[in-house]
């Protein structure tokens, strides 16, 4: 199966994130291929390299960064969704006059259209949200 | 075999309150250059989304509602209002916005893609459609 | 002086609406805001909750949110007031204290 | 093939049961995960919503989601199946398409 | 006159599908070393953070619920129960917690500072406080 | 009145933080006073500078800062709360070994005893979340 993944709340408020990553996790263990996760609406919060979770708890960011490195998983960040919500790669930086950077390896910032083209290719696309 | 694929749009929450509804239009304004069938369902509190007479001014934020009118002219054929929903909430199609429709080539028209079904017919929509996007 | 409770979530999607009514005294006052506005309107699935709380609580609805949403203040449950931001900080000012049914 | 419904939101907080309920069609599946997964639980005043379902709807909780909540296996309503992330990608393996009632 | 206030803390949520319940058990953890009188309310899905026997080891989350045994510790007086929120879940008190309590000075101890209410005394409770937090 | 406002939930998901903003503003017009506005939760994000909304919708964090500016407010964001979140000034990034800042300006990050504290200094306490 060739799944893709949309996620639509941040990490740590809602559990959206903790699922998609145990579900993608366990697909590509069993050896399905997944296209693309789309970070959609809050859910492009899970794409900060800022974060400092408790160190009793899970770090979000990181499951996906691992996961991402294990198995060459694609992580798009929404632009439009980044914008509102200031998660900023170099080239966002640059045209938004932004002083800072805040993106976590591995992900990378893209348009909807990224989240269309994943449909259109994959067998089966796997909501994550509120 | 034709490669577009059916893709149904799922609207369930009221504009403004979250950002769900504004954002899910987003993606359809999106959908219409890769050319396929585009449908939108609203269900639940999804049904507000389509009243007419929004006005933002007083709360500040961008009123997005004008954009629904447009969606003819995105490739959405579609809008489906689920009945119950709208009736539990005392609205009728006259409380909504009108959506027309014309096909550029064949220069077939449609006055309104803004359509009532009822859960049967709905649920028969949701399962013919390829590809359900949820917000 | 009696508490303000505030709802901001539509009655047909959360049950907050229902828990804020079984827990809120006579004599208190609701305002209902960002997607609680919806169950202030007559003719709908919801509108006996709000009838009811009347009997013995004021109910008021945030204007600026209930016109975003295109509502019509003639589709209004009589009995429920309009405000504005301003009327909701004098009802928090009027207040005891502030039970916030998020 | 027929669809799989996801449900992740508690029956006794939100709407989102109900309208799947409504909306998906005999043959379908129903997976319950994250706060859905207290749906599965007999005894409460949301059971009969999926012992009505099991009629003619095959329904799955994710037993990870099902543990961390702290419920037990022996309040399980009969005929909800267990699944673990395993499990539930088999699930979506199977069938025709997903629809999230998120 | 006592310039101690009445702590309310409203626990509407279930755990780990969000995280206002453990969140909102940090502002009650600190809110000990402010010594004012607190109580915590459980109501709605709010009685499920009460449930024993959580374990999360296969969600990967941290498994938070060992802290409110502790409460009675933190200056925690009262944790009320809704009724009504209980029984609509098929729940008892003997599915929840016992947290006991002692007065480190009087030596004045409590078994149990669990109490289930119902909505009649909830909502007394609740306008008695002088602070209602909601998370 | 002597007030206090609680956030609890990230600028434009939720229209929270819009109305915790428009609240605040219409009772600083009035003449009341507030003592501080808390961010939890997701609330914490209302305090990025990184965010480009666009052009014709508002600018919640520009609305905070200039709210802030013009009435000496006191912006708080809960340290715990944004270290699962990547909010993170100058102390924050040394502490925990972060590349870069993000807080916007007139916000500060500090403990959850400043909720308790304003709910004691305070007449009321008024909460929005989702």
């Amino acid at each position: 199966m060739k799944f893709a993944i949309q996620v639509n709340e941040g990490p740590y408020q809602h559990q959206a994130s903790d699922s998609a990553y145990q579900f993608t996790k366990a697909a590509l263990e069993k050896g399905h291929e997944c296209f693309r996760v789309f970070f959609y609406h809050d859910g492009v919060l899970n794409g900060t390299r800022l974060t400092t979770p408790p160190q009793d708890d899970r770090n979000i960011v990181n499951n996906w960064v691992e996961l991402a490195e294990k198995y060459d998983l694609d992580l798009v960040v929404c632009v439009a969704a980044a914008q509102r919500r200031g998660i900023v790669d170099e080239g966002e930086a640059e045209r938004n006059g932004k002083d800072a950077t805040n993106i976590a390896p591995r992900f990378r910032i893209s348009g909807l259209g990224q989240l269309i083209e994943a449909a259109i290719q994959c067998d089966k696309l796997v909501v994550f949200g509120d | 075999m034709s490669d577009k694929k059916q893709f149904m749009f799922l609207n369930r929450r009221a504009p403004y309150g979250t950002i769900y509804a504004w954002e899910s239009l987003e993606v359809v304004l999106i959908a219409a250059a890769f050319e396929q069938a585009v449908s939108l369902a609203f269900i639940d509190d999804g049904v507000y989304q389509l009243v007419t007479g929004q006005d933002t001014t007083g709360i500040g934020m961008k009123n997005f509602s004008p954009t629904y009118k447009t969606l003819g002219d995105y490739e959405v054929r579609h809008m489906y209002v689920d009945k119950d929903s709208l009736e539990a909430r005392g609205l009728s199609v006259d409380d909504l916005v009108v959506v027309p429709w014309e096909d550029w080539e064949t220069e077939e028209t449609v006055d309104n893609i803004v359509e009532v079904v009822d859960s049967a017919k709905l649920a028969e929509l949701l399962e013919e459609s390829d590809v359900v996007f949820s917000f | 002086m009696s508490d303000l409770h505030t709802v901001n979530k539509s009655p047909f999607e959360k049950n907050s609406l229902d828990t804020c009514l079984r827990l809120s005294k006579a004599g208190s006052s609701i305002l209902l805001y960002e997607d609680g506005v919806y169950a202030a309107l007559a003719g709908t699935s919801a509108s006996e909750k709000i009838t009811g709380a009347l009997a013995d609580r004021k109910v008021y609805v945030l204007e600026p949110d209930f016109r975003a949403r295109g509502l019509k203040a003639d589709r209004l449950i009589e009995g429920v007031e309009m405000v504005d931001y301003a009327g909701f900080v004098d009802l928090v000012d009027a207040c005891s204290k502030v039970q916030a049914w998020v």
